[in-house]
Order: C-alpha cells, then sequence, then structure tokens
C-alpha cells in the first residue's frame, strides 16, 4: 500500500485545491492521518474510493472527537521595544526576552474517519476533518452518499458530539431519545444528577442524598403523602436506611 | 424430495426424545436446589475480605491502602482508614479499614480489585445465592460480612490459596530475615555503637583521667 | 322431544355454554370479593411492544382476501355438492360418475385459470 | 353371571352405567338422563384430556430438549395444568378500552362452545356417540369452521394491531385449508358411503388375516390422510401452522389483548380443537375404535380410541418440537397449489380405485399415480421457487 | 405454615385459610415469565430456561410475549433512560397479580454502568421490585434461587388483612405514572410511592 | 472471481432506499416492532408501516441499550474499560476482549508471548463456535421452532462457557486478556478438557445440520429472502458472516493476519445467492472451520508464560498518539480507536461495533418482504444489543 505522504500526492494530483495535510502520529502503530479541507472533502473521498490503484471501497469506523478550547502557557521569544537610556541619551532598542504567555487554544471538533480496501485488501487510510469550533451548529460535510456505512455513524456523531453533516439523508439522533437537548459525548457535558438517593456508601453521594432529601422535605408532594404509605410490594418499607 | 429434510428433522427430535430416557449426554438438566454441578475452583462472584487466625478484626489483612477503591472499575468500593495502626499479617503495624463496603449491587465482578490488592487482602468468593428483598440492607456488604478466614479461601480456592499462603510466608520470611538482619545489623551496630563509645567513652575516660590526672595534680597542687 | 337429536345438541350448546361462562364467572366474582380490578388509562391500553400505539388497527386491510375468498367459496360449494354425491357413490353406474367428472374438472379449469392468472400468488 | 361377556361388558361399560342411572327414573325422563349423562362425560373427559395433553406436552417437549419439564408441582409435576388453571382464575381480567367489549367478550365463549358441539359426533367407542346425525361429518366441518370464526372475532375486536394481523392470518389459513380438510374427507365418504361417522367406522371393521381394513391402509387413504393431518394442523393452528398466534412475529397474534381465564379458554378450545380433530382423523382413517389388530378386539373400544387420539397428540407435539413456522404466502401457495391439485387427483384416483375392482392391479395403479404426482408436484413447486440444498464454495 | 397458626386460623375461617392457600399455591406454582430481554442478563435468563438449568421444572417455562398473559417482569438488564418509560409501560399493562424481579446489578442499581447519562439508576425507582439479585450477570443457579425466593414470598402473602400485598388493597394504585423523556434527563426522576427517599444515618 | 473485481455499478441514490407504493387502496398500518418483541434480540425497534402484512417502510430505532459505554471509557483507566468490554457484545467476551488488548498494545507498542496468542486463539474459535451455533439456534427460533435448536446449541453452548468459566472464572463476563498476555495461564487439565470437549463439537454440528439444513420449511423460508448485493454490502461496512454470506472474500483473520493467525490452516466459506440461507449455512460452515483452527492451536500450543514482564497492570499510561486496531469478531470487524494524551485514561475511547454497521442495510433487505421474513432478516445479521447501542 502507498504510504500517507503518495496518497496526498495523489490527491493533490486528482483534486488539486484538496488542501490535504499529512497529520502524522507518534504512537507505534504508526497510523498517520490525512485531514482534509472540509469544502473538497467528497470529491477527495470519492476519489479515495474510485481510484483503480486505492480503491477504497469500505469505510470501517467514523468517530468524533471533542477537542475543548485549551489553555496553552508557553514560553514565548518576544523582541519587543523598550525605551533604554543608552549613552545618557534615552532610545528605543529592540530586546528579546522570554515571557510565559497564557492563550486559549480555540476548541474544535473532529471527525475521524477509518478507510479500507476490500478489493485491494489494504489499508487503514485515516481522515480527518476539522470544524471550526465548537458551537451547536457546526457542519461538516456528510460522507454518506460516498459509504453508506458512514450514515449511522455519523448520525450518531450528530447525536454525541452535535456536528451537523450536511448531505446526510436522514440525520436525526440515534442514541438517545428525540427531545433530548444536550450532546453528551462533549468533554463539557454535565450529566444529570440523578445519583441522589444512591445508597452506596460514597460520601459524596450521601451528601447529595442528604441535600436532596431536605429539598424534597419542602416540596408539598411529599407533605401530602401518608406517613407509612405503603411502599414497596405491600410491606411498608423502612425508608432505605443506610445505617451501620 | 418434498418432506424429505423434514422427516430427517423429525428423526433428530426423537432421538432425542429416546435418548432422554437412556443417555445422561441427552438429558442434561441439573435440578438446582438438589443438584448442584461443582462449581470450577476459578469461579468468582463478589470479593471478600481474608483474615488470618480467628479473630477477624484483629487478622484482616487488608491495610486500608484504598488501591482497591481507586482501581475499582464501577467504584462500588468504599474505605475509611483508620487513625490508629495495628499489625499486619506480617507484623508490621498498618493502619486497617474502620469503614470497607462493598456494594454489590453495583459490583461488577471483574477481579480488578484482587489484581492490584497488593496484600493479598481482598479475594474473590463463589457464592453466588444472594438474591434479596432488601434493596439496601442486603446488598451493601460491610467490612463484617465481608471479611471471611483464610480456611475459608483454602476451601473455596484450594490452588490459589496455597499460592498466596506460599508467598506470604515468603514474605514474612523476608520480612523476618530482613527484620532479624536488620535486628542483628543494628545489634552489631549497637554493639559496634557501644563499643565505639565504649572506646569512646573509655578514651573519654582515659583522657578524662588523663586530664584528671593532669588536672590532679594541679588540682591537687591547687588544693 | 327427547329423542330428538337436537335436543342432545341443545343441551351441549348449553353445557359448552356454561364450561365457559362458570369460570369466568368466577373469576369475575374472586375479583369483586378479593382482588379487585383496578383500571387505568395505562393498563387498559393498547399494547404495542411498550409504546404508545400510534394510529388506528382497524384499517381497511388488503383486498387480495377477495379473491381467494371468491375461490374458497367455489370450492366449498363444490365440496357441498361432492358430499351427496360421495354418499351414494358406491351406488352410481360409470356414467354419473363421468358426469361428476366433468363438473370437477370444470372447477379444476377454474383452479388452472386463477393459477395461471396470478390471482393465487399471494405477495 | 356365567353368560355375561366380560371383554363386551367392559368395553360398554359406560353405556351399562347409563341405563343403570337412567333405570332409576321413569321411563319419559331416561332419554334425557342419557344425554345429560353424555354430555357430562364429554364436558369432563375432554377438558381432562386436555389438561393431560398439555401437561404431555410441556414434558415431551422437555424430553425432546434434553430436559425434564415440568416436574415439581405435585408428584411429576401432574398438578401443573391445575395450578396454571387456578392462576388463570385470579389473574386480573384487561379489556382495553378502546376495544369492542362485547366481541371480545363473546370471542372465546363462541371459540369453546363451537368446539364442544364438535365432540357431539365423534364416536368415542362402540355405540358411544353422543348424537348419531346422518350429516355427522357435515356437522363436525362447520363447528370446526365457526371456531375460526371466533378467532376472527377476537383479533378484530382486541383493537390491537398485531391481533388484527393474527385475525387476518387466521382468516387466510381458514380460506385455504377448509377446502383439502373436506375434499380429503370426502374420499372417505365416498367409499364409506355414508356422512355419518359411526357407519364410517364400521365401514372400516374387519380384518384380514390380523390386519385391519382401515382406509389409511389404501393408497388414495394414505394419500388423504396425510392431507387431512395437515389441513387439521392448519385449522386447528398447530405448529407449523401457528400463524395467527406466531409468537416470534405478531407477539401473540389474536390474543395478545386476552388476560386471565379468557385467555385459557383460546388455550383450552385450540386444544381441544386439537383433540377433536384427532378424533376425526382416527374414526375417518384409521378405524375408529377398532383394535390395530384382530387378536386386540378385547380390549375395550373407547381405549383404542384414545389410544389413537393420543397418538395422533404426540405427532402433533413431536411436529411442533421440529418444525419452523411457514410464512403466510408459502402457506396459501401449498394450500392452492399442491395440497388442493393433490386431493382433487386424489378424488379421481379413488373413483378410479372403485371401478377397478378387487384385485392387485388397483393397488399398483393407484400408488403409481399418487406417487408420480406427489414427487412430480413437490420437485417442480421447490424447483420453480429455486428451493433446494446447496453446496459451498470457500475462498482461496 | 405450623400446625399452631394453621390451628388458630382455622378457628377464625376454615374457608379463608384454604382459599388463601389454594390461591397462593395456584400463584406461585404456575408464575409465567414475560418474554422481556433487556442486556446481557437476558442471555443468563435464557440460559436459565435451557436444557441444564430448566425453569421449565417450576413450570414457569411459558415465556408469554404479550404483558397481558406474563406474571412475572424478569428485569434482565440495564434500564436505560430511553427505555425506561417502556418497561414501566409495560408493567402497568400486565395483569395482576405482577412480580418483578430485577436481575442483576445494572437493573438493581445501574450496576457498572451507573455513572453513564443515559443509564437509570434502578428500576425500583418506577415499579416495585420484589426480589433482587446481585451479580453482573448473576448464574442461572442464581436466577433458579430468587425464583423460589419469589414463590416463598408469595406464599407468606396472606389473602386478607393489612398485611395483604398492594393488588389485594382497593385502596393501593394500580397505576404506576410512566416518566416522560425531558430535556435533559426523566421527569420526574423517581415515583415517590415506591421509591422512598433515602433516609442517611451514620 | 470476486464480485468486486468488476467494475461497480451504483445507481444514482444509494442513500436510502425508496419506499414501495401499497397495492391499490389499501390502508397502511403503522406497527412498531419492539422494544419489547420476542424477536428483535433485546431492545431493539423497528417502526414498519405495512400494507397487508407486506413491508413498504422501515426505520429502525437503536438507544434503548445505550449505556455510555464509550463515555464510561473515558472516564477511567485503560485497564478498568477491559471489563467494560466484557460487556459489549455478551456472547462473545473474549473476542472483544482481545480486540481492545490488541487496540492498546498496538498503541503501546506491547509483544504478547507465545502461549498467550495460542491461548487467545483457542479462546476466539471457541467463543466464534458458541456465538454461531447460539445465533443459528436464534434464527431458527424466530422462524417459529418452538426452541428446540436454540436448546441444542445452548446445550453446546454450556459446555464451552464451562471451558471460560473455569479457565477465567466466569461463564459470560471472562474479563481475561491483559495488555501484553493473558491473566492467568491455563493448565494442562483444562487444555485436555478443551480438547475433549472440542472433539465433541462436530457430532453436535452433524446432529444439528441434520435437523435444519435440508428442511424445506427452513429452506423455503430462507432462500430467496433478504438478498444483499455484494456491492452495497461493502460500501454499507457490512462486515463478518453476513458480507462473505453475500459472497465478498474478506476476512480480518486472513487481511490483517493479526495474532498468530497466519500459522492456520483454514478456509473462508463464501455464499453465493446472498440471501438468509447462505449466512445460516456460512455460521455452520464457519463454524467448522473454527474447530479446524482450534484442533491445530491445540496441538501446537507452546510452553511459557503467558504476559510480557515488562506490561504493566497499574500506573499504565501510554505515550500520546492514536490507533485503530480491529480483529474478526463473530459478528464482524470489531474495532477500537483509542487517542492517548499521555494520561492513565484514554483521551477517545471509541467503539466500532459490527453489529451497529451491519443494520445499515436492514432496510434495504426488508423492504417488500412479509412481516414473519424481516424478523428471519434481523436474526440473520445476528446482532447483539449491547454492541449496537454501546
Amino acid at each position: 500500500m502507498k504510504t500517507v505522504e503518495e496518497i496526498k500526492a495523489a490527491i493533490e494530483a486528482a483534486v488539486p485545491d484538496a488542501a490535504v495535510e499529512v497529520v502524522s502520529n507518534p504512537s507505534p502503530s504508526g497510523q498517520h492521518s490525512l485531514r482534509l479541507a472540509p469544502a473538497r472533502a467528497l470529491e477527495v473521498a470519492k476519489f479515495l474510493r474510485d481510484d483503480p490503484e486505492l480503491t477504497f471501497d469500505f469505510l470501517s469506523n467514523v468517530t468524533g472527537v471533542d477537542w475543548p478550547d485549551k489553555e496553552v502557557s508557553e514560553r514565548v521569544k518576544v523582541t519587543r521595544q523598550v525605551t533604554k537610556v543608552v549613552d545618557g541619551v534615552e532610545q528605543t532598542v529592540e530586546e528579546s526576552a522570554e515571557e510565559t504567555r497564557k492563550r486559549v487554544e480555540p476548541g474544535f471538533l473532529e471527525v475521524v474517519y477509518h478507510l479500507y480496501s476490500v478489493a485491494k485488501k489494504h489499508g487503514p487510510v485515516v481522515l480527518r476533518m476539522r470544524t471550526v469550533n465548537r458551537t451547536n451548529a457546526v457542519e461538516l460535510p456528510s460522507l454518506t452518499p460516498i459509504w453508506r456505512s458512514a450514515e449511522f455513524q455519523e448520525r450518531e456523531i450528530f447525536d454525541l458530539f452535535g456536528i451537523v453533516f450536511t448531505g446526510h439523508p436522514d440525520l436525526r439522533r440515534i442514541l438517545m431519545w428525540e427531545g433530548f437537548k444536550d450532546y453528551p459525548m462533549r468533554r463539557d457535558y454535565v450529566e444529570p444528577d440523578d445519583f441522589e438517593y444512591e445508597p452506596t456508601a460514597h460520601d459524596e453521594v450521601l451528601k447529595r442524598a442528604q441535600e436532596h432529601r431536605n429539598r424534597e422535605q419542602a416540596t408539598p408532594a411529599a407533605k401530602e403523602r401518608p406517613p407509612g404509605a405503603p411502599a414497596g410490594n405491600g410491606e411498608t418499607r423502612e425508608q432505605g436506611l443506610i445505617a451501620e | 424430495m418434498l418432506g424429505e429434510g423434514i422427516i430427517k428433522g423429525l428423526l433428530e427430535t426423537a432421538r432425542n426424545f429416546a435418548g432422554s430416557y437412556v443417555s445422561k449426554e441427552r438429558l442434561t438438566t441439573v435440578q438446582y436446589p438438589e443438584e448442584r454441578e461443582p462449581l470450577p475452583e476459578a469461579s468468582r462472584v463478589f470479593p471478600f475480605l481474608v483474615y488470618d487466625g480467628s479473630d477477624w478484626l484483629a487478622g484482616m489483612r487488608c491495610v486500608a491502602c484504598q488501591i482497591c477503591e481507586k482501581e475499582c472499575p464501577p467504584k462500588c468500593i468504599y474505605i475509611e482508614k483508620s487513625a490508629d495502626k495495628k499489625p499486619d499479617a506480617v507484623g508490621k503495624p498498618q493502619a486497617y479499614p474502620t469503614r470497607f463496603d462493598i456494594d454489590i449491587s453495583v459490583c461488577m465482578s471483574c477481579q480488578i480489585c484482587v489484581e492490584v490488592c497488593p496484600f493479598e487482602a481482598i479475594k474473590m468468593d463463589n457464592k453466588f445465592e444472594l438474591a434479596t428483598d432488601d434493596r439496601f440492607g442486603g446488598l451493601l456488604l460491610d467490612r463484617k460480612k465481608l471479611a471471611k478466614p483464610n480456611e475459608y479461601y483454602h476451601q473455596i480456592h484450594p490452588t490459589e490459596a496455597a499460592e498466596v499462603d506460599a508467598r506470604l510466608a515468603a514474605e514474612r520470611a523476608a520480612v523476618e530475615a530482613k527484620a532479624k538482619a536488620a535486628a542483628e545489623a543494628t545489634a552489631a551496630k549497637a554493639a559496634a555503637a557501644k563499643a565505639a563509645a565504649e572506646k569512646v567513652a573509655s578514651e573519654k575516660t582515659a583522657t578524662e583521667k588523663a586530664s584528671s590526672e593532669k588536672n590532679t595534680p594541679s588540682a591537687g597542687g591547687g588544693a | 322431544m327427547v329423542s330428538n337429536p337436537y335436543f342432545a345438541l341443545a343441551v351441549l350448546f348449553v353445557a359448552g355454554l356454561a364450561f365457559g361462562l362458570g369460570p369466568l364467572a368466577l373469576a369475575w366474582a374472586w375479583a369483586k370479593f378479593f382482588s379487585p380490578r383496578k383500571p387505568n388509562p395505562l393498563k387498559n391500553s393498547i399494547y404495542e411492544c411498550g409504546l404508545v400505539s400510534k394510529g388506528d388497527a382497524w384499517v381497511q386491510f388488503r383486498s387480495a382476501y377477495y379473491l381467494y375468498a371468491i375461490i374458497f367459496l367455489i370450492f366449498d360449494v363444490e365440496a357441498v355438492f361432492l358430499l351427496p354425491f360421495a354418499v351414494a357413490f358406491t351406488g352410481l353406474g360409470a356414467a354419473a360418475c363421468a358426469a361428476m367428472l366433468v363438473f370437477v374438472l370444470l372447477l379444476v379449469e377454474g383452479l388452472a385459470w386463477a393459477w395461471a392468472k396470478g390471482v393465487l400468488t399471494w405477495a | 353371571m356365567s353368560g355375561m361377556n366380560v371383554p363386551a361388558t367392559i368395553d360398554q361399560i359406560f353405556i351399562l352405567f347409563t341405563n343403570w342411572v337412567a333405570s332409576f327414573f321413569p321411563p319419559a325422563y331416561r332419554p334425557l338422563i342419557g344425554v345429560l349423562l353424555g354430555v357430562i362425560g364429554i364436558i369432563s373427559v375432554f377438558p381432562g384430556l386436555f389438561a393431560l395433553t398439555v401437561l404431555f406436552e410441556r414434558k415431551g417437549l422437555g424430553r425432546i430438549q434434553n430436559r425434564y419439564g415440568p416436574n415439581r408441582v405435585g408428584p411429576y409435576g401432574l398438578f401443573q395444568p391445575v395450578a396454571d388453571g387456578v392462576k388463570a382464575l385470579i389473574k386480573e381480567d384487561i379489556v382495553p378500552f378502546s376495544a369492542d367489549a362485547v366481541v371480545h367478550f363473546l370471542a372465546p365463549i363462541v371459540f369453546l362452545t363451537a368446539v364442544f358441539m364438535g365432540y357431539a359426533v365423534l364416536p368415542v367407542g362402540r355405540n358411544m356417540e353422543l348424537v348419531n346425525m346422518d350429516a355427522g361429518l357435515l356437522f363436525f366441518f362447520a363447528m370446526s369452521a365457526t371456531s375460526e370464526l371466533s378467532v376472527f372475532m377476537a383479533g378484530w375486536s382486541s383493537r390491537n394491531k398485531f391481533s388484527l394481523l393474527g385475525a387476518m392470518r387466521a382468516v387466510a389459513q381458514m380460506i385455504s385449508y377448509e377446502v383439502p380438510l373436506l375434499l380429503s374427507a370426502v374420499v372417505v365418504v365416498m367409499i364409506a358411503g355414508s356422512l355419518s361417522l359411526p357407519e364410517i367406522v364400521a365401514a372400516q371393521a374387519g380384518y384380514t388375516g390380523v390386519w385391519p381394513h382401515w382406509y389409511v391402509f389404501t393408497p388414495w387413504g394414505f394419500a388423504s390422510f396425510i392431507i387431512f393431518g395437515i389441513a387439521a394442523t392448519a385449522e386447528t393452528n398447530r405448529s407449523p401452522f401457528d400463524l395467527p398466534e406466531g409468537e416470534s412475529e405478531i407477539v401473540a397474534g389474536y390474543f395478545t389483548e386476552y388476560s386471565g381465564f379468557k385467555f385459557a379458554i383460546f388455550f383450552i378450545a385450540e386444544y381441544l380443537a386439537m383433540i377433536s380433530i384427532s378424533g376425526i382423523s382416527t374414526t375417518l382413517f384409521l378405524g375408529g375404535w377398532a383394535a390395530p389388530f384382530s387378536f386386540l378386539t378385547i380390549v375395550p373400544s373407547w381405549f383404542w380410541f384414545f389410544a389413537k387420539v393420543m397418538m395422533f397428540l404426540f405427532v402433533f407435539i413431536w411436529v411442533r418440537a421440529t418444525l419452523p413456522r411457514l410464512r403466510q404466502d408459502q402457506l396459501m401457495n401449498f394450500a392452492w397449489k399442491f395440497v388442493l391439485p393433490f386431493t382433487l387427483l386424489n378424488l379421481m384416483v379413488t373413483a378410479l380405485w372403485r371401478f377397478m375392482g378387487a384385485g392387485w392391479e388397483r393397488w399398483v395403479v393407484s400408488t403409481a399415480i399418487l406417487v408420480a404426482a406427489y414427487i412430480l408436484m413437490g420437485r417442480t413447486g421447490l424447483l420453480s421457487k429455486h428451493i433446494g440444498p446447496r453446496s459451498y464454495r470457500y475462498a482461496e | 405454615m405450623d400446625q399452631q397458626l394453621k390451628i388458630e386460623m382455622g378457628e377464625q375461617g376454615i374457608v379463608v385459610t384454604t382459599l388463601q392457600e389454594l390461591y397462593n399455591w395456584g400463584r406461585r406454582s404456575s408464575v409465567w415469565p414475560m418474554n422481556f430481554g433487556l442486556a446481557c442478563c437476558a442471555i443468563e435468563m435464557i440460559a436459565t430456561t435451557m436444557a441444564r438449568y430448566d425453569l421449565a421444572r417450576f413450570g414457569a417455562e411459558v415465556f408469554r410475549a404479550s404483558p397481558r398473559q406474563a406474571d412475572l417482569m424478569i428485569i434482565s438488564g440495564t434500564v436505560t433512560k430511553k427505555m425506561a418509560p417502556q418497561v414501566v409501560r409495560l408493567y402497568n399493562q400486565m395483569g395482576e397479580p405482577r412480580y418483578v424481579i430485577a436481575m442483576g446489578a445494572c437493573a438493581i442499581s445501574g450496576g457498572p454502568f451507573k455513572q453513564g447519562y443515559n443509564v437509570l439508576k434502578g428500576i425500583d425507582r418506577y415499579i416495585p421490585v420484589d426480589v433482587h439479585i446481585p451479580g453482573c450477570p448473576p448464574r442461572p443457579e442464581a436466577l433458579l434461587e430468587a425464583f423460589m425466593m419469589l414463590q416463598k414470598k408469595i406464599d407468606s402473602q396472606p389473602l386478607t388483612g393489612n398485611e395483604r400485598p398492594r393488588f389485594l388493597d382497593a385502596g393501593a394504585p394500580g397505576e404506576f405514572p410512566v416518566p416522560e423523556q425531558g430535556e435533559h434527563d426523566l421527569e420526574p426522576p423517581a415515583n415517590n410511592l415506591v421509591w422512598p427517599v433515602a433516609a442517611v444515618i451514620r | 472471481m470476486s464480485v468486486l473485481e468488476t467494475k461497480m455499478e451504483r445507481p444514482p441514490d444509494w442513500n436510502r432506499p425508496t419506499d414501495l407504493q401499497p397495492h391499490g387502496e389499501n390502508e397502511l398500518l403503522e406497527v412498531s416492532m419492539g422494544p419489547h418483541h420476542p424477536s428483535t434480540h433485546g431492545v431493539f425497534r423497528m417502526d414498519v408501516t405495512l400494507d397487508g402484512e407486506r413491508i413498504i417502510r422501515l426505520k429502525p430505532v437503536f438507544g434503548y441499550l445505550h449505556r455510555n459505554h464509550e463515555k464510561l471509557g473515558e472516564g477511567q483507566t485503560y485497564l478498568a474499560s477491559m471489563p467494560y468490554t466484557d460487556r459489549l457484545d455478551y456472547f462473545c467476551s473474549l473476542t472483544n476482549n482481545w480486540a481492545y488488548a490488541l487496540a492498546v498494545e498496538k498503541l503501546a507498542g506491547i509483544e504478547v508471548p507465545e502461549r498467550a496468542q495460542y491461548l487467545r486463539v483457542i479462546l476466539a474459535e471457541l467463543t466464534r463456535a458458541q456465538n454461531h451455533a447460539s445465533s443459528v439456534g436464534f434464527l431458527i427460533q424466530d422462524m417459529g421452532a418452538s426452541g428446540t435448536p436454540l436448546m441444542y446449541a445452548f446445550k453446546e453452548r454450556e459446555k464451552i462457557l464451562d471451558l471460560f468459566e473455569s479457565l477465567t472464572g466466569s461463564r459470560m463476563m471472562c474479563n481475561y486478556m491483559r495488555f501484553g498476555g493473558c491473566r492467568v495461564d491455563a493448565t494442562p487439565a483444562w487444555l485436555d478438557q478443551t480438547r475433549k470437549v472440542v472433539a465433541g463439537i462436530p457430532a453436535f454440528a452433524d446432529e444439528f445440520e441434520a435437523l435444519l439444513c435440508e428442511n424445506e420449511i427452513l429452506m423455503a423460508r430462507t432462500q430467496g429472502i433478504g438478498i444483499l448485493r455484494p456491492e452495497l454490502a461493502v460500501n454499507a461496512g457490512v462486515t463478518g458472516p453476513l458480507l462473505r454470506a453475500s459472497g465478498v472474500d474478506y476476512d480480518i483473520r486472513k487481511v490483517d493476519q493479526y495474532g498468530i493467525y497466519d500459522r492456520f490452516d483454514f478456509k473462508v466459506p463464501l455464499g453465493d445467492r446472498w440471501d438468509v440461507y447462505d449466512r445460516f449455512m456460512i455460521r455452520l460452515l464457519e463454524l467448522r472451520q473454527s474447530l479446524r483452527i482450534l484442533e491445530q492451536a491445540l496441538k501446537d500450543i507452546p510452553g511459557g508464560p503467558v504476559m510480557d514482564p515488562k506490561a504493566k497492570i497499574r500506573g499504565f499510561r501510554p505515550k500520546p498518539g492514536e490507533v485503530y486496531g480491529r480483529i474478526e469478531a463473530p459478528k464482524g470487524e470489531l474495532g477500537f480507536y483509542l487517542i492517548s494524551d499521555g494520561s492513565p485514561n484514554p483521551y477517545r475511547y471509541r467503539v466500532r461495533p459490527p453489529s451497529l454497521i451491519n443494520l445499515t442495510i436492514l432496510e434495504e433487505m426488508c423492504i417488500g418482504h412479509n412481516v414473519a421474513d424481516i424478523v428471519l432478516i434481523l436474526g440473520s445479521v445476528d446482532i447483539v444489543l449491547g454492541e449496537v447501542d454501546r
């Protein structure tokens, strides 16, 4: 099989303004990937599938990855103009110094495609695409028209990461229910706090349970309930005691 | 011919029907509450805590290092460490768990706690008849319920327990040997120190003596 | 009246009815005295694999039944005609049998025609 | 008592008992008593047989599947059906709010009553039938057709989609297998010359050597018997024709919305229908209550009847344990394109049989025609649908 | 039931006692489970009905697919928040008397998947559970044991009096509200009639 | 000749199968089959629109068993995810273990000792054997047989589960493989027992085939049903026996030769008619091939350690990077995609489930068929919901 660089060259020969970048992978697996520009992705994908030498007819895996905004602190060499008194005269000189800067690298969402060839029995080739940011309406082109196998996987990414795939024939939530608002696989997703009555002995859970209990007792519903109303199958259950 | 395959199938089932009256292979039911298949030795259900000797609290191998609590994938272990210390299996003073809970309504029987435990303190039980109608009380095992003697461990996993015991014994022997060596070393050191000290002392006394001797005349002289 | 065979049938009919209704009445009484029925909109809604049933089940069902029903009717009538013939068959001559054969063959032809026309293709 | 024939007494013991009970009443009431006792007999014996069948089915299935089956409730699990009955009685009866409550209620009752009516004409032993009707066979078929109607009632009234599908399947099945069922019985009527079931039994009486003159031992009779068996399986919704309740496809089919004892009634009625249709096949093809060998005639007739019925039931269970279900279009195709033509052919073969006299030639000719037709039709049927075993290739 | 008790009850009303025994015997001996599998535990549930363990010995191999005809719901596996309304609805559609076995860690508490955002932390937040079987998955024998425990429980339920089970009590609710799927979570997160808020005593 | 060597002709719009039109003026019936349905193999749901009994539209609905596997995997260590992989395809915990271990080993560059490789092959093939047998049993069960084939399959499965239990301690959730080997070594007694069980499987397969293969009802029900064209199968990412039943020679054991599969002599059966019967038969034939591999592996298994001594159980932190590792699981290609950022937890943990992707073409295969057929087609895809929804 061709190396990633060769494939890149082939793509660039076929789709001139493809703007493919090689992303190297430092792990021993050596699966380097190609980053596509979303604008030309469909053409590149079509080329990869139909090129007689490559024939990546089998799209195995489609994944989303969330890269949240991250604060990078780096040491930068800066040159700045400083007014100094040199030889008794005040002048502006350029001086280079090192300083620690904090900047926020803007986050993005990424989609990773793993391609194999069934006809030629080679692979994988890894394709990646990035969104511009992490808002709720980020768009990427869908590769489902090229490979049907992307259909459910892209729906899943839409469901869990919130990437909208343009050109997808049936983009609906797949795993969560219709009407669910969040994107749970994003790294900043906060899941609903429903451990409150969990009877495990973990302290934080117990604390939350206590808080919940206080909240619950303040609600009118709890007051309406007759004391000792049958709970469970007839027997009045001892209110879930955790005692030692 | 139409119907041939059907007849073949019918013969097959008939064979099984008749066979169920004669062959054990064709009547595989184990009538559970009365008959039981012996569990394989490796069989695992939920963890328990091993203790040595007869007193479950004193002999508990667990030193509340909380590794298992951290490594437990579903986070079903909860440990509180004691403030004081008691001697462990080896004899070293160690902390012990004042609280060791396993929520078996969460536990996934993965055995990772056993793998990561450096003290051979937590092992897998093979008792599976734990059904209960008590959602909370019945399914939260505290350290009292979890503690099982080493003999029980030997009973359910004999090979493994023997290995563990050998390992522990070796460790203990090593520790003892080390302790002994250390003790000897300390003794020797102490002796050496003593000797040195004595020497120093003797020298000192000698010098003192000398000095005193020296001094004495002067003192004497002074007197 | 009693010797009439239909009397026995009537008795059996009543008994069969009682065999069904008796336990139902008993079950009703049990529910009345001990185990109260608690109908509620959730319990008495239509079962559809755990979901709320959408749309009505009473729809006009496929028309293919119509053709089958007609063929069925023809052959059932044929069978009714055949039964008296069959009862008398042992005493009949070859000519009468040939006549009957023509009758049967006519129907067979009808079946063959329906078959050839694709009526008997249940898609 | 020297003049008394002991086997004959045992054979007629129920008749004698009835007469004995009736003798306590004024003569005018005696026929009434006879009828009542007969009805009581039917109402008690066949449901008892139902309970046994259910138990044996569950145990038999168990044995076929290498396990025991119910064996804990009572000795050897004998009380299992009783417990199920008690459970069904106390179970809550749910009628969906949107269902047609009247029809929903009537369907099981109609089913059960119609099935019971069928037993009226069934000769369960020598002189043991409730009604000796001239058109007994016709009456029986009329009643068995009613049961399908009630299945449709149940499915339609529930207003459940799965029930509806089940009901529609039941209708399709009924209209397809009613005809072969009737026509294969016509064959017997042709030779026996009567629609009365006792007379059909009588027509099969007698032995050649030790062998009985049952219709199943003739080529046309055997063919009819097989067709009748297939059609009967379909009529009673038994596997592999259990489409109306096809559990793996349409949940529980027409009785999806039935609970409590109404569901139990469906259950009972289905098994009773199965028993009664086994009884009819026994009567038509297996000589009814006649002993299988001439030297066994001392065993009472009712024993033989029930033994043969049990044998049928065993086959039903056996087939259920082995075969997967047919699909609806296959079921219809099989009925209209294989069974019906074959039945019509069999009709003609039967006529030929009568006209060929008593020689051995008629055996050869009718067997040859039927076997040839069977093989031909079976092959073309399978080939036209490209159905058959396959061989497989391996990647190099 | 010991002899003394029997005599006492006999004085009170032999009819009720006999009826109760018959009633409980019938219920206990003919528990038909619902053909209802959720996840991994369902496979062990199937294994329990298979030749090796043979649930049929107890008369319980009649798995009915329709909830109308089933007595026992074996919650065999993880109940997700997407599935929970359906489970509760199915439970509601079963005829009384009905029982629930929560099989496996997931059904009891969410089990190993407890931390998941789509996993219900125990089915007994919405419906009453009779027997819990811990294990992941419990062995088939454990299910059989739980089944026998359920039978014992049925046996101990009186027909009349204050101790009678919920479904014999006209005042007790027969309906268990189906939770709604909200924008972030199920609403309400639990049915307070069956799931009392835990009191924390330490 | 492979179908794929010919130039594939694609219809212009392959994205969605077109819905059929009802006959005449029939009213349509909208039925949801599942999530509680006897033949959906779990909590799967198909929203079908019926014209009579004919399917004219079908929408699969997933997520009823979405257990947040991937999210949980990102929140805990590499090792802690291992027992969770057992619960993906809960029929085949050992192949799941292997796929995950393989991915992590690739990510961190860990070698696996010889004996461990052999043990992995033995366990994976045993898993495949029991999975195929029970999947065929479930298929026939969906066809309406009252459990007999399933019972026979489970009888055999119990024997294999006994082996798993006596080696790994658990019947289903084995949690046996580790990064760099296997958790415990197999005793000679276990190997002997395995040889005995393996020797008994052919008799079972013969019996099973006699019971089923030539049964006319079974053939009539399955032949010509649910045809899946090879071009579509490849394009839709279908893998495993389903793909091979469509006549495409693609077995990852042969293609990637992961583990030590290059040492074994086995063949890949292929179907020519692409229907349900082919899938059923391919599974039975693959079962026979698995037995061949098992015999060879049990003969050749060497001694030695089962764990790479350098491998760490606790505090395992692979270097930053990413990997996609895949194996031929009994249901198809099971892959794990991992991104490491150097911390003890994977940054991204993704499972490529064969069952979910094999369902992509469910709609195409079902449309135009009967209600009775779709349960068969679904059964022939052989899904496990734990893997579909994760």
